[in-house]
């Protein structure tokens, strides 16, 4: 009976929306011209990465915060059980997936950089990172993370600091994440380089930490 | 600040700061407490002094501010006001000593005297409060305040009484709230004012105001006992004697029944109220109240029971009064409303002598006491004596200016009624004073708490209360005529109500 | 010069943060003292605003809507700042105490916490639908983690029957923003309140009621309620403190603004269902809460009433006074539900368990507990005077100004059942103590803090002029 | 009908999908995935309706990656907490609401 209801409900939901989408004449404000018009004052060139970290660069600090509270989430919730031994995993494997690391921290390098001009930029990069940790994990080369230690914690939290402290002196000097145009690019280039690394971490660190949780144990 | 302006907020502190230093005292502290209660009964009722010196002279006491906008938590030290504090402020004294005494060696003493101090504290800003909204707050916190005290002894029986009592109380206290603030949404205000303000309002608001009133007598009519909204009355007797006086002389039933006086002379007026025909069903609820709390009070062996009926009656000749369109009703009510505290308080006194003392709670025991116990007896029937309305006691004079009340009125029926219960308050009180002075003594008391050593009955501080009280009663009845009788202040608030016989209007705030 | 605004945003941020590095369970002073911070920070921003009668912003990144972000405080944003900064200090002040160093729940607790703070100020001060989304699920996510921070099977299963649910109500509202920004290219508050008319096409109108539904579902409004009791009263008691009196208000703030601002072309249609969940809410929590064994349920069933209040306002809204008495209700139950949830945590900790009809002992030893939890029920009761009384007063006149019977019967109603369960617990204080049971003993900064937030709730009712003269402050962004 | 428009109503199915998924899943991981279709559906929305009449608009594409990133938040945190119930009472599915 509920089920009937659920789907009959999202089925009719669907049609209702499609047809009220195509009711609809264009959007009375573009923002296209103002994103372009802006995009020099903005530090870099790409229009994505000019709203993610300029014009709606305080929704990315929120975003961050978002990311690095569902890690201390987890942390929370998780309890160290000891895990078990590493799995044996086919030596072979384990040497492609070295090889296969550094290639993706190279290709993570990259993608920050580019992301000034072409798609891309410090979560995509972060998200590669992150990725070649859990490739070393999941071939037996690095452990699974227990409660994080002071050092980890400062890599955890590194990326988000540095950004916090950019819109903080910002703000001191006039407003909340308002770059000077003529250091909008580097400190853009500081806060997303802080944040590749942080965010490789973090991302890895949703992986990592669950991976000691008693969740594993048979 | 004026001193005009502070006198009315010295004499809530007075009672105030000390409850909420009770609170947090030891509870062995017996010496500090008891130097604090007396000492801010003491300041009080000199305070009160000064207060009556000064309104007698014309002037005017009274403080505002604003809690909202358009809405202030308002006090004034009127006439009829000061009728209610010092009857209260007067008892509030003996009644402490008496729980001093009553309650020695008892548990949870920082507690009871600290909300003890509290009720009293509500009771003044009842009196003192200068609009309804103010009046509400202070009754609300009367309903706080007591019932931790009415279900001190923490018994099964306590939390039952305790219960219904917070049904009735906190129920009627939604329809007073209902009715002040519709009536403060018709108005923009709800202050108190000789002659009343409803007046003010179009003929087309005429039949709102009638509901309101049925609303806010109501909402007072539950802590003043009319009958049908008495129920929890004699269920509250379960508490401890002070706090039955409390209840039936110092505070609570007196803040339903000064709660009518407001809102007929104050609110709408006498004469409003009479053009707008809601005095006459509120006469016929007083007389209905006073018939039947009188015939109950007849078949009750439990002898707070009988006496928690006769407050139902009692406290309704107060309505009466004050519902017989007229200055002689309204001194009769008036006066009443001073007397029947004196009287009943003197009477709940002796019953808590006869059980802390004999362990007596029946008048079926009460064989012989009066040989044991003559002091308290004779209290005892001096107030009973008075409650009749026996010549020479406050009841009396009472009577007398309710019966004239009613000639003036043209409610002759009014005069039967008050006879009636004339003759019930004879039929349920002088089987009790010929028990006890003629009764057969029995072998042994119920549980003989306190032995008698030489004239001492009983504890002192359990004597004396009754005592001064009942010389009260006596001295009220005596001296009625002097100038400083309850009597001669009830004409002064009597005057000052008719001789205003055109209601202000509301441009005077 | 310090921008309130945006450095009640940073200010938790960053003490969050710091707290994090410091390590497990460490940080509570850094809590305590960056609130101490924006309670200062806030009291100036009301100042500011109360005097300037009129709202101050700031665009983010210098460019201003709708290219920005705009923030906004006006008197509406600015009360809910304050009481956010009121509610949460002294509640700063007694987790320290009451969190052992070594418990658990307690590791993770003020990184957690500060980014609930961080969140709940940006949501306050966000003038932009999709910076909204965002603060929702930082708010949402934090109370989540602080939910099932060291819990066993029924609290984990509480947090998550309370991820769906939020995350449900966050996915609603953001597909209302898509639909938005689709028709108006813009999602940002102060564009869009011209452009929305009654005449919005139709998608507009389906946007609006997924965004306010998605909403209602993280308030817990009836029949949304089901996820919060278990969630609040499952949670240590200074979480579901933070979470009664703050959490479920800020997406009622949220509906709030909303039906005030772009949607109020629309929003009449829905007002008076909104009323009637609203009293539903009332009856059903309040029944539940009378019937429930466990102290914390009640409490958290008498939230579940408590919040139906806030949604009779609605169809008052057209006329005076209504927005007062929601502003006024919103602040006597944060405080006094904090303060009840507080003592709650004393009493549980003092006798080892959680039963109702268990706590006859405990009341003679902690007498200022319990008569802490007396003031927050006399402000969730509605009588004088206190705070949740002003807030019966001003709904009972604004329903009568409107001739709206029914609301009157309701919170009249809601009161009265409100005594029953309040005093279902108090009268624990008067019976007689059994002879013997253990108490252990409490840190007295508990009691405390549980006190001063209850007294807080009682005077509040004895002047609220200041706060209701901030309200006027109007102008949304 | 429009590439746009296309996408908008695709997000809007998926949508619908992933709610209906959610209300009806016990199985806890499952219901994760569906709430993440139900993520992508507003996404998809979002970025469909904005260029469903011309080009592509830069905003609501940051937007998107910033919901993104919250949607991967808060999966993982559910994911964390299905785990601990996992690990605390061996089933994948919630218990009964105790209700008192």
């Amino acid at each position: 009976m509920k089920r009937v209801v659920v789907v009959g409900g999202a089925f009719a939901f669907t049609l209702l929306l499609v047809a009220a989408m195509r009711e609809l004449a264009p959007a009375a404000i573009d923002l296209r011209p103002s994103v372009a018009a802006h995009l020099a004052a903005s530090g870099v060139e790409h229009p994505v990465t000019a709203v993610l970290l300029n014009y709606r660069g305080y929704d990315t600090l929120l975003e961050i915060a978002v990311l690095l509270l569902a890690l201390l989430g987890i942390l929370a919730v998780t309890r160290d059980q000891g895990g078990g031994a590493p799995r044996p995993v086919d030596p072979l494997l384990q040497m492609l997936a070295r090889i296969a690391a550094t290639l993706m921290i190279v290709v993570a390098i990259y993608l920050l950089w580019a992301g000034a001009f072409r798609p891309g930029g410090a979560f995509q990069a972060g998200a590669v990172l992150a990725a070649a940790m859990v490739l070393l994990h999941l071939t037996g080369l690095l452990p699974g993370w227990r409660q994080p230690g002071v050092r980890l914690r400062w890599g955890l939290a590194a990326g988000f600091l540095v950004f916090l402290a950019v819109a903080a002196a910002l703000l001191l000097a006039g407003g909340l994440l308002t770059y000077p145009p003529a250091h909008a690019g580097a400190l853009i280039l500081l806060i997303e380089s802080g944040l590749t690394f942080s965010l490789g971490l973090i991302l890895a660190g949703l992986f990592l930490f669950l991976s000691r949780d008693e969740g594993d144990a048979p | 600040m004026t001193i005009n302006e502070a006198l009315p907020l010295a004499v809530l502190a007075s009672s105030l700061l000390p409850g909420l230093v009770i609170f947090i005292l030891p509870e062995a502290w017996i010496g500090t407490r008891t130097t604090l209660n007396l000492f801010g009964a003491v300041a009080k009722l000199a305070l009160i002094a000064v207060l009556l010196a000064g309104v007698q002279a014309g002037e005017d006491y009274g403080v505002r501010y604003a809690v909202l906008p358009g809405l202030d938590l308002a006090f004034k030290a009127d006439a009829l006001g000061l009728l209610f504090i010092t009857l209260s402020a007067i008892l509030w004294l003996f009644t402490t000593l008496y729980a001093i005494g009553y309650l020695e060696g008892a548990p949870h003493r920082s507690r009871f005297f600290g909300f003890f101090s509290l009720c009293v504290t509500a009771t003044m800003g009842i009196a003192m409060a200068a609009n309804l909204f103010t009046f509400f707050v202070f009754y609300e916190l009367l309903t706080l305040a007591t019932f931790p005290l009415v279900v001190h002894r923490g018994t099964a029986k306590a939390m039952r009484g305790g219960t219904i009592y917070l049904a009735y109380t906190l129920g009627g206290g939604a329809l007073l709230l209902t009715g002040i603030v519709w009536l403060h949404h018709l108005l923009g205000h709800s202050e108190f004012a000789h002659g009343g303000v409803a007046a003010a309002l179009d003929v087309q608001q005429y039949w709102q105001l009638k509901i309101i009133f049925l609303l806010l007598i109501a909402g007072v009519g539950v802590k003043a006992a009319l009958v049908p909204l008495h129920g929890w009355l004699p269920q509250a007797m379960v508490a401890p004697a002070p706090v039955s006086a409390l209840l039936h002389a110092v505070a609570v039933v007196k803040a339903g029944a000064f709660g009518i006086v407001r809102i007929v002379y104050e609110v709408y007026g006498a004469e409003f109220a009479q053009s707008l025909d809601l005095l006459t069903p509120l006469v016929v609820a007083a007389a209905v109240t006073i018939v039947w709390g009188s015939l109950r009070a007849l078949f009750q062996d439990d002898l707070k029971k009988r006496l928690a009926y006769s407050t139902v009656s009692q406290v309704s000749y107060i309505a009466l009064g004050v519902s017989l369109f007229g200055p002689i009703g309204t001194i009769g009510g008036l006066v009443h409303l001073v007397h029947q505290g004196i009287m009943k308080i003197t009477l709940f006194f002796c019953a808590g002598n006869y059980a802390e003392t004999l362990g007596i709670h029946k008048v079926s025991e009460l064989g012989g006491a009066g040989r044991r116990m003559p002091l308290t007896t004779l209290a005892f029937s001096i107030a009973a004596l008075g409650m009749m309305g026996a010549p020479l006691t406050a009841g009396a004079v009472s009577k007398a200016w309710l019966i004239d009340g009613a000639q003036a009125a043209g409610k002759e029926w009014a005069i039967w009624v008050l006879w009636t219960s004339s003759l019930l308050n004879a039929a349920y009180f002088l089987p009790i004073l010929w028990r006890a002075w003629f009764g057969k003594r029995p072998e042994a008391w119920p549980q003989e708490h306190i032995p008698a050593r030489s004239w001492r009955e009983t504890w002192w501080l359990l004597l004396l209360p009754p005592l001064v009280t009942a010389a009260a009663t006596l001295a009220a009845g005596i001296f009625a005529d002097s100038p400083i009788s309850p009597l001669a202040w009830a004409k002064l608030i009597a005057e000052r109500e008719y001789s205003r016989a055109t209601p202000l209007s509301t441009s005077t705030f | 010069m310090i921008d309130p605004l945006a450095w009640l945003i940073l200010l938790p941020l960053a003490w969050a943060t710091l707290a994090f590095l410091l390590g497990p369970g460490r940080g509570a002073w850094l809590g305590i003292g960056g609130l101490a911070g924006q309670l200062w920070l806030a009291v100036g921003l009301a100042q500011k605003v109360g005097a300037g009668g009129r709202a101050i912003g700031h665009s983010v990144g210098g460019w201003g809507a709708p290219l920005g972000i705009d923030l906004a405080a006006d008197g509406l944003s600015t009360a809910m700042l304050l009481l956010t900064q009121i509610v949460a200090l002294p509640l700063a002040i007694y987790a320290r105490a009451y969190f052992k160093a070594d418990d658990p729940a307690g590791l993770y607790f003020w990184p957690l916490t500060g980014f609930l703070l961080a969140g709940l100020n940006a949501l306050f001060l966000s003038a932009d639908l999709f910076n909204l989304y965002v603060t929702l699920e930082l708010v949402g996510l934090a109370a989540v983690g602080l939910v099932s921070a060291g819990g066993g099977a029924q609290q984990i299963a509480a947090a998550l029957r309370y991820l769906f649910a939020t995350l449900i109500g966050s996915g609603a509202y953001l597909l209302g923003v898509a639909l938005i920004y689709g028709a108006y290219g813009t999602v940002s508050i102060g564009t869009l309140l011209p452009l929305i008319t009654a005449e919005a096409p139709r998608l507009v109108w389906i946007a609006g009621g997924l965004m306010v539904l998605g909403l209602m579902l993280k308030t817990a409004l009836f029949p949304f309620h089901f996820w919060l009791p278990p969630a609040h009263g499952g949670a240590p008691a200074p979480v579901s403190a933070l979470l009664s009196a703050l959490v479920v208000k800020a997406s009622f703030y949220l509906i709030l603004r909303l039906w005030l601002g772009p949607f109020a072309a629309l929003a009449d249609t829905a007002a008076s269902l909104t009323a009637l969940l609203g009293a539903a809410a009332i009856l059903w929590g309040s029944y539940r809460a009378i019937r429930v064994q466990r102290l914390k349920m009640l409490i958290a069933y008498s939230t579940v009433a408590q919040l139906g209040y806030l949604f009779l306002i609605f169809p008052l809204l057209s006329g005076a006074g209504a927005l007062q008495a929601g502003v006024m209700q919103a602040f006597a139950h944060g405080l006094a539900k904090a303060a009840m949830f507080a003592a709650a945590g004393v009493l549980i900790k003092a006798t080892g368990q959680d039963r109702v009809d268990g706590l006859a002992g405990a009341a003679e030893r902690l007498p200022l507990t319990l008569f802490a939890f007396g003031l927050a029920g006399v402000t969730l009761m509605g009588l004088p005077p206190s705070a949740g009384f002003l807030a019966k007063w001003q709904l009972i006149e604004a329903a009568l100004a409107q001739g709206q019977w029914l609301i009157v019967a309701v919170v009249l109603a809601g009161g009265l059942l409100a005594a029953v369960y309040v005093f279902r617990v108090l009268r624990q204080a008067f019976l007689l103590a059994p002879a013997s049971r253990d108490i252990w003993p409490v840190p007295r900064t508990l009691e405390w803090t549980a006190f001063a937030l209850a007294a807080m709730s009682v005077l509040l009712g004895l002047r609220g002029l200041e706060l209701m003269q901030l309200l006027r402050a109007g102008g949304a962004a | 009908m429009t590439s746009g428009l296309i996408f908008a109503g695709a997000g809007a199915a998926l949508f619908a999908m992933g709610v209906a998924g959610v209300l009806l899943i016990e199985h806890l991981l499952r219901r994760i995935l569906a709430f993440n279709l139900m993520g992508s559906g507003a996404f998809l929305v979002l970025v469909g309706l904005a260029q469903h009449h011309d080009a592509p608009d830069p905003v609501p594409q940051a937007m998107v990656l910033t919901g993104i990133v919250v949607a991967v938040a808060a999966t993982a945190l559910a994911l964390a907490l299905v785990r601990r119930l996992h690990g605390l009472t061996g089933s994948l599915e919630l218990p009964e609401a105790e209700d008192d």
